[in-house]
């Protein structure tokens, strides 16, 4: 296991036929979906003949500025992560662009000013996500004047997809007076508090049109509170959730769910074609969106059997 | 035993007092060691300083517990008020367009205060520390997503020079921030040693009961402690914000265990009375270094990652046991 | 009548805990160069008082005038200030800090706020050499015994140098050398013009320094005489404030009987027993029905004795024989369960759980023995605890009660207790007469000679060489760690056995 | 006499319990003004239903881990670990039945829950086994199986959410059982069980004896060691339970999130509920009102309407004021009562004995 830092090390300027040492600084294994990213990554990086210096930052941005300082140390040929915040990257990535390493961002932009800092940044887009589950809503109760009633299960308090998928949702929400958000909590994107959350919404709230849930796994909780409730998940109550993990898809497959907003971990192969290029110096682009769909119920069968994750 | 060592004279060995310490500073260069053999770039001295860069945020909040553990009590809170004071800090500088001369003393002030309050809650009311700094961690992290839920970024000059300047020597270097920390090391390990109120708070660890009955001044005291470790907090957190350049409230979540963690190795009993500072510092150290072992070893999956710490956590305290009782016979 | 202006008087000092009225209407005067007695049995109400006045507990009523100034101290530290020094019954020090420090800490001094620590050990060390106590100033109190520590804190009472001098039973764990240090540094502080307030349970103490005595029974007072003028029969009547003929049993020395003991194999014997560091190889036999006496200055290593037999320390060498045959005693559970019981000295932190009852104390070594799962029915748990509460007049008679709040004289019936009810085989006593009135302790000495009458075998350890003399068959010196010599008790004196402490040899 | 003594016990309990439940119920109340029907308990769907209801079926694990904590506690010991044990057995179970061709076979789902909780004791001796045999600080001890063990949790699962299709499990955590949900009755089962163990055996008296004074109780022929690896192996049990519980309840084991930051929760509920943190003398009622308590203030934030951003300021508040309240120091300083005066009074027709000059 050792062999693998002393091998870079050897060949880091080399470039060319060697093989190219990556590091890695993941987020942490929050979710089953960070882990399928993970593993995407993973599995990625041996196919292109990557060597991948991997480092698991436990949801810690002080253990990812480590771990990339650490990659400077080792010498890495590019460095690669997912920033558990937006916010202050810039004194880190000085460093490593002194020392001429080509950084991409995944999953997760950075706020710097200074685009010089990375090469590029490959990843969905939480708002674009938010705002895609509003409009289908929108589009669904098209030409039905009667108010709908909608309670929200965010994820984590304050992180990132929590905010923008709020934001992405509310904003088109907001536009027709009709829709109104009658409850909003925290679900910590677990499916256990997804549940518990909605036991209590239920209780609290007579009359729930929609729910619309952060990800995937609080809104499976949900469905079954609301199956314990008498109610039907996806008839009396429409579901929207983001992610399209194999679970959800299940669910959106068998009605229960109503429409999902995808958020792809996928993003291994992309991310390694981008590393080589950027080691030899070519031009990417500065931004690179994951392919990303929505599914409604329909295309969730057909897409289910191919479902990796 | 103290006759015993008293009998050969001739023997120098080690008061028994440090030997806690000793067996963890031995075993942090044995650890060392290891790494610098398995991993090439290891041996950098650069990287024992990056430990120091990238921990000493942490050394500061660990030095403020270990006046809290060395009473006998606990801080729960240090964590939150760290991330308050970077939201604080960023959202007073980038949003309410304070200047940094003016939010430094405040966010210390803050954090001081905090503490304050937790300390007279815990000794006039007569509550265990544990649940009081609990409250004071909901708390802290509560007002967090007060300021806002998202992260600030911080653009002031005076932040981003104090974070991307470096104190050099030669070819190594370390950021201000350490040199920060060190100060507060040897300023706390100078009051511990030589001050009326460090001395007081080994006594009430050592038994609260009694150095009451002896006339000390325990009510101030255990709040002080309380009040140091709130302050440290803050500092630990405007040093945060000087490696982050930001303000979030989900920063240094769990940060608190760190600390305690690192209290501990450093050979303080929580039980109160009886540790040092230099301990603490080694204790982040070595937290510090089973990091850089992993980060440096690069193939460790995310589960890997948290049973090897475990792993290498029993390993490390085990063998200090061990040493420390072969040595204290 | 020419009396000086009493410097404390307190009258009227009502206090009250839940269910116990502590103290009611006591009046108490205190003169400047006196050595006041405060005498009274166990629960009395002296330590009460004592804290009542530093103001460790709020009293409920009454008046408390220092100096003739109305004072109502709210705690230790401002009793401390206006020239009030206590030791308190229960030794208050620290044991992770050095002896130096304890002595000094809270009034170190200093130099720009700096602790000046050479000068502390210096002070320090003087101090200790005039209480003539060889100890080492710079190392941790707590590995000294509670003999020394008590020596610490008065040492450090008396530097704080105050107008009033509280001890509260300083002599309990002090053998006859270190009370003639304590008394001649008390006379000398007395003749400063020192008032100096004394508890204590040893009648000869009273009547060797005291000036004056006053006496409580049961929270009230009983009244307070000059020492000179009180024949020692009537004190000993007004604390126990009844039938003389308690008085008489106690003039009467319980009566060691050396039967034909010696035949029969030993209950308990070690041979070659030692621990590197505590206590050199011995070997010592203790049979059916003998009280075997250990004598020794503090330090000495009796208490190590007493513990390597009951297992609490583990042997470097030797041997225990139960009955003729070796056992192996690893731990205090297998000690017990070869009979052994071992009731130690220090009551607080090696014998009783201070949150638990009375009852719970007092049955907890019997309930050990007999496993967790097999509790001691209720029923029997009440007619046991009522019996020892009755046969060692333990007060408040609450089993209910939560052991901290005893008075010391009655924790330490509790843990006498304990042991009693599971009938050893062999009984070993450390210091069990240690802070405990005349009266318990005249009881306390018959029982263990009726123990050792029926069959018992004891070890009895006391810094109270008369003590030990008049209730062993056998007696064992110990000397810096060393067993020197044993002997059989017939006639011996105590000149006998202090010269053999003091020289170390066999005479 | 007996019985008056055993009388003026239990009042004390009564006491020790009253402000504890007094808020437990000014918390509920605060829920009546707005949702009306709060308290209202229906059968559906054969069912038990109602929010007292949820409180209780959501509240048991809390009550299971808190349940252990508090013996643990009461040995001055502390369990960090419990959180992870809870993601451990949620994960082994739920990976062996997915495991399974027929997930909804009772041998299997029993096999599932046997081995999940046989690791569940052997997680519990380990703990038992550092703060016992090597003697660590319990603190650290557990910490360490809190950091690695969530990297087991998530070994067993790959990382990933095992979701399981099984009906027997699903009684576990989420099925009723005569109408009752079976959580609420196994949570009853296992304090029934503890107050058993621990009252009607000399348990708990050796347990508070040991976490009174470790050494006097050594002394006083105490087997401690094995006192307290049985606690640690009891807890960790209970955390076990909690486990199954909360995979059972959603039908999947999440290795990352299940029983995050339970310890917490569980030290507050212990604390709430009267036992300190000190060691001693412990309440098992107590815990059981305190993890309540702390259910319930989760169900009313939901309920209430509480945005996400201030539910921790709202927690704080409730906690202090529980805890401030529950303070006899508090209440004596803040509602101060006036001295009684009459001591004196009523002393002075006292047989005031000779003072000599
Ligand atoms: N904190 C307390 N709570 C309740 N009762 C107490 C408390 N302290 C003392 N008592 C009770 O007050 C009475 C007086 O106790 P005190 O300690 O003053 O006796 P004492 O005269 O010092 O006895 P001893 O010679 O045994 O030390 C006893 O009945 C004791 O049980
Ligand atoms: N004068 C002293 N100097 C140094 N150490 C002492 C002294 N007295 C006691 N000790 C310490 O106290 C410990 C206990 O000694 P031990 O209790 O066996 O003596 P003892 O004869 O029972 O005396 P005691 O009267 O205090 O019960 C010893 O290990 C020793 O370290
Ligand atoms: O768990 C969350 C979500 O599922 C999200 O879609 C991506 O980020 C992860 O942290
Ligand atoms: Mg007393
Ligand atoms: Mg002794």
């Amino acid at each position: 296991a050792c062999g693998g830092g002393q091998d870079s090390s050897a060949n880091q300027s080399g470039g060319g036929s060697d093989q190219l040492t990556l590091g890695f600084s993941q987020v942490g294994a929050e979710s089953g979906w960070r882990t399928a990213n993970t593993k995407s990554v993973q599995e990625a990086a041996k196919e292109a003949g990557i060597d991948l210096k991997f480092s698991d930052a436990q949801q810690k941005q002080e253990n990812q500025i480590k771990a990339i300082r650490s990659f400077i140390q080792q010498k890495v040929d590019a460095i690669a992560f997912s920033p558990v915040v937006e916010s202050g990257w810039d004194t880190v990535l000085k460093e490593v662009k002194d020392a001429g390493i080509p950084v991409i961002l995944t999953d997760r932009a950075v706020d710097s000013t200074d685009t010089s800092l990375y090469k590029t940044f490959i990843g969905s887009d939480f708002v674009v996500e938010g705002t895609k589950a509003g409009e289908w809503l929108v589009k669904e109760y098209e030409g039905k004047p009667d108010p709908v009633n909608i309670v929200e299960l965010q994820g984590t308090t304050g992180s990132a997809p929590a905010n923008d998928r709020k934001k992405g949702f509310g904003d088109v929400v907001a536009a027709d007076p009709k829709f109104k958000i009658i409850a909003s909590q925290t679900g910590d994107f677990t499916r256990a508090k997804g549940k518990e959350v909605m036991e209590a919404f239920l209780k609290a709230n007579k009359d729930i049109d929609v729910l619309f849930a952060h990800n995937d796994d609080m809104g499976l909780g949900a469905i079954e509170a609301i199956e314990g409730a008498g109610l039907r998940p996806g008839t009396d109550i429409k579901i929207i959730t983001i992610d399209g993990v194999k679970d959800g898809m299940q669910a959106l497959a068998d009605g229960k769910i109503s429409f999902i907003a995808e958020c792809s971990p996928l993003l291994g192969p992309q991310l390694m074609d981008l590393v080589k290029k950027a080691v030899k110096g070519e031009q990417i682009p500065t931004r690179v969106l994951t392919e990303e769909t929505t599914f409604t119920q329909e295309q969730a069968k057909a897409a289910l059997p191919g479902r990796k994750y | 035993m103290t006759s015993l060592t008293g009998r050969w004279p001739g023997l120098r060995r080690p008061q028994r007092k440090y030997i806690p310490v000793l067996a963890t500073l031995s075993l942090l260069a044995v650890m060392y060691g290891v790494g610098a053999v398995r991993y090439e770039a290891f041996s950098d001295g650069q990287v024992i300083l990056n430990v120091f860069v990238d921990n000493a945020f942490l050394l500061v909040v660990a030095a403020g517990m270990t006046f809290v553990i060395l009473t006998g009590g606990i801080d729960l809170s240090v964590g939150s008020v760290v991330a308050l004071t970077t939201m604080l800090s960023a959202s007073l500088l980038q949003e309410q367009g304070w200047p940094p001369y003016a939010v430094l003393p405040f966010v210390l002030f803050v954090g001081a205060l905090l503490g304050f309050a937790m300390g007279c809650i815990i000794h006039y009311f007569e509550i265990q520390p544990f649940i009081v700094t609990l409250a004071g961690m909901f708390l802290a992290r509560g007002l967090c997503y007060t300021i806002s839920t998202s992260s600030i970024p911080i653009t002031d000059p005076f932040w981003t020079s104090m974070a991307q300047s470096k104190v050099r020597f030669g070819e190594y270097f370390v950021s201000p921030s350490v040199i920060v920390a060190l100060v507060v090391v040897i300023v706390g390990a100078y009051v511990l040693s030589h001050t009326r109120l460090g001395r007081n708070t080994y006594a009430i660890g050592g038994n609260p009961a009694s150095a009451l009955l002896m006339g000390l001044p325990v009510a101030r005291t255990q709040i002080t402690v309380y009040a140091i470790s709130g302050f440290c907090s803050a500092l630990g957190g405007v040093l945060l914000s000087f490696y982050m350049l930001s303000g979030y409230g989900l920063h240094a979540v769990g940060m608190e265990l760190d600390a305690i963690a690192a209290v501990v190795i450093g050979g303080t009993l929580l039980t109160g009375g009886s540790g040092y500072l230099v301990g603490t510092v080694l204790g982040v150290l070595v937290l510090g270094v089973i990091q850089t072992i992993i980060t440096f070893d690069g193939t460790l999956s995310s589960w890997w990652t948290k049973i090897v710490i475990g792993a290498l956590l029993f390993v490390f305290i085990l063998l200090q046991r061990v040493i420390g009782a072969r040595k204290a016979r | 009548m020419a009396e000086p202006a009493a410097i404390l008087a307190m009258t009227g000092i009502t206090k009250e805990f839940p269910g116990v009225k502590a103290l009611s209407d006591v009046d108490f005067r205190l003169f400047p160069g006196e050595v006041h007695a405060l005498m009274g049995e166990n629960g009395a109400g002296k330590s009460t008082l004592i804290k009542a006045l530093t103001g460790v507990y709020d009293i409920d009523g009454g008046e408390i005038l220092l100096e003739g100034e109305a004072v109502r101290f709210t705690g230790p530290l401002q009793a401390q200030q206006a020239g009030v020094s206590t030791v308190y019954q229960e030794i208050n020090l620290c044991p992770n800090l050095s002896v130096a420090e304890n002595i000094f800490i809270g009034r170190e001094p200093r130099r720009l706020g700096a602790i000046q620590w050479k000068k502390i050990h210096r002070r320090a060390t003087e101090l200790l050499r005039r209480l003539r106590l060889d100890i080492d100033a710079s190392a941790l109190l707590g590995t000294y015994s509670i003999a020394v520590q008590q020596m610490v804190a008065i040492a450090r009472a008396i530097d704080i140098s105050a107008k009033v001098l509280i001890f509260d039973e300083p002599t309990s764990s002090l053998d006859a050398k270190e009370c003639e240090q304590l008394f001649r540094v008390m006379r000398q502080l007395k003749d400063e013009g020192i008032a100096i307030l004394f508890v204590t349970h040893f009648l000869d103490q009273v009547y060797e320094v005291t000036d004056r005595v006053t006496v409580l029974r049961n929270g009230r007072l009983v009244g307070e005489r000059l020492t000179a003028e009180l024949a020692q029969i009537d004190l000993v009547a007004m604390m126990i404030g009844k039938e003389l003929e308690v008085l008489e049993q106690l003039d009467e020395q319980p009566k060691s009987s050396p039967a034909a003991l010696q035949d029969a194999s030993p209950v308990v014997a070690a041979s070659e027993l030692g621990r590197d560091g505590a206590v050199a190889p011995f070997n010592l036999a203790i049979h059916r029905g003998e009280v075997v006496g250990l004598a020794g200055l503090l330090g000495s290593g009796r208490t190590e004795v007493a513990r390597l037999l009951f297992g609490a320390d583990r042997a470097d060498h030797g041997q225990i024989r139960v009955d003729g045959t070796t056992v192996a005693v690893r731990n205090p559970r297998t000690a017990m369960a070869h009979g052994i019981a071992f009731c130690s000295e220090n009551r607080r932190t090696e014998g009783l759980v201070e949150d638990l009852t009375v009852r719970e104390n007092i049955i907890l070594a019997l309930q050990a023995e007999r496993g967790w799962s097999r509790p001691i029915p209720r029923r029997r748990q009440e007619e046991l605890v009522d019996k020892y509460i009755k046969a060692l007049r333990i007060t408040p008679a609450n089993p209910d009660m939560v052991v901290r709040n005893l008075s010391g004289g009655n924790q330490q019936k509790v843990l006498l207790a304990r042991w009693l009810i599971t009938e050893p085989r062999l009984l070993i006593l450390d210091e069990p007469t240690r802070g405990i009135d005349v009266g318990a302790k005249a009881e306390i000495q018959r029982l263990v000679v009726s123990l050792a009458d029926g069959g018992m075998a004891v070890l009895f350890i006391s810094a109270e060489l008369e003590e030990v003399l008049r209730l062993s068959h056998k007696i064992a010196v110990l000397r810096d760690r060393h067993l020197v010599t044993e002997m059989p008790n017939d006639g011996v004196d105590v000149e006998h056995v202090m010269r053999i402490i003091a020289s170390g040899a066999a005479v | 006499m007996t019985a008056s003594l055993s009388g003026h016990m239990s009042a004390l309990t009564r006491r020790r319990l009253f402000w504890p439940v007094t808020i437990l119920i000014v918390l509920l109340l605060a829920n009546l003004l707005f949702t009306p029907d709060f308290f209202k308990i229906e059968i559906r769907g054969g069912h038990l239903y109602g929010s007292l209801i949820d409180i209780v079926r959501f509240g048991a694990p809390l009550i299971m881990v808190a349940l252990g904590m508090t013996l643990v506690i009461a040995t001055r010991g502390i369990d960090l670990s419990v959180g992870s044990i809870v993601a451990i057995c949620g994960a082994l179970a739920c990976l062996w039945i997915s495991g399974q061709d027929d997930q909804n076979s009772v041998a299997g789902v029993l096999t599932a829950v046997g081995l999940a909780l046989g690791l569940a004791l052997v997680l519990g001796l380990w703990n038992g086994f550092l703060v016992a045999g090597v003697g660590m600080q319990p603190i650290i001890a557990t910490l360490i199986l809190m950091v690695a063990g969530r990297g087991l949790a998530q070994l067993i699962t790959d990382g990933q959410i095992i979701t399981i299709n099984s009906t027997p499990y699903k009684l576990i955590g989420g099925g009723y059982w005569l109408t009752v949900p079976f959580s609420i009755l196994l949570a009853l089962g296992a304090v029934a069980l503890a107050v058993a163990l621990t009252r009607r055996t000399a348990l708990g008296m050796l347990i508070e004896s040991v976490g009174g004074n470790a050494e006097a109780s050594r002394l006083a022929g105490i087997g401690s060691r094995r006192i307290i690896v049985m606690v640690y192996v009891f807890c960790a049990f209970c955390a076990g339970i909690a486990g199954l519980m909360i995979s059972s309840n959603v039908s999947s084991a999440d290795g990352n999130n299940a029983g995050l930051w339970i310890e917490l929760d569980a030290i507050l509920a212990v604390v709430i509920g009267g036992t300190s943190l000190a060691g001693g003398r412990f309440s098992i009622g107590g815990t059981v009102v305190g993890a309540l308590l702390i259910q319930a203030l989760s169900t009313t934030i939901y309920t209430v309407g509480v945005p996400p951003e201030t539910t921790l300021l709202f927690k704080a508040l409730v906690v202090t004021v529980v805890c401030l309240i529950q303070s006899p120091a508090f209440r004596a300083k803040v509602f101060q009562r006036r001295r009684r005066p009459s001591a004196r009074a009523a002393a002075r027709e006292k047989t005031k004995v000779e003072v000599a000059p």
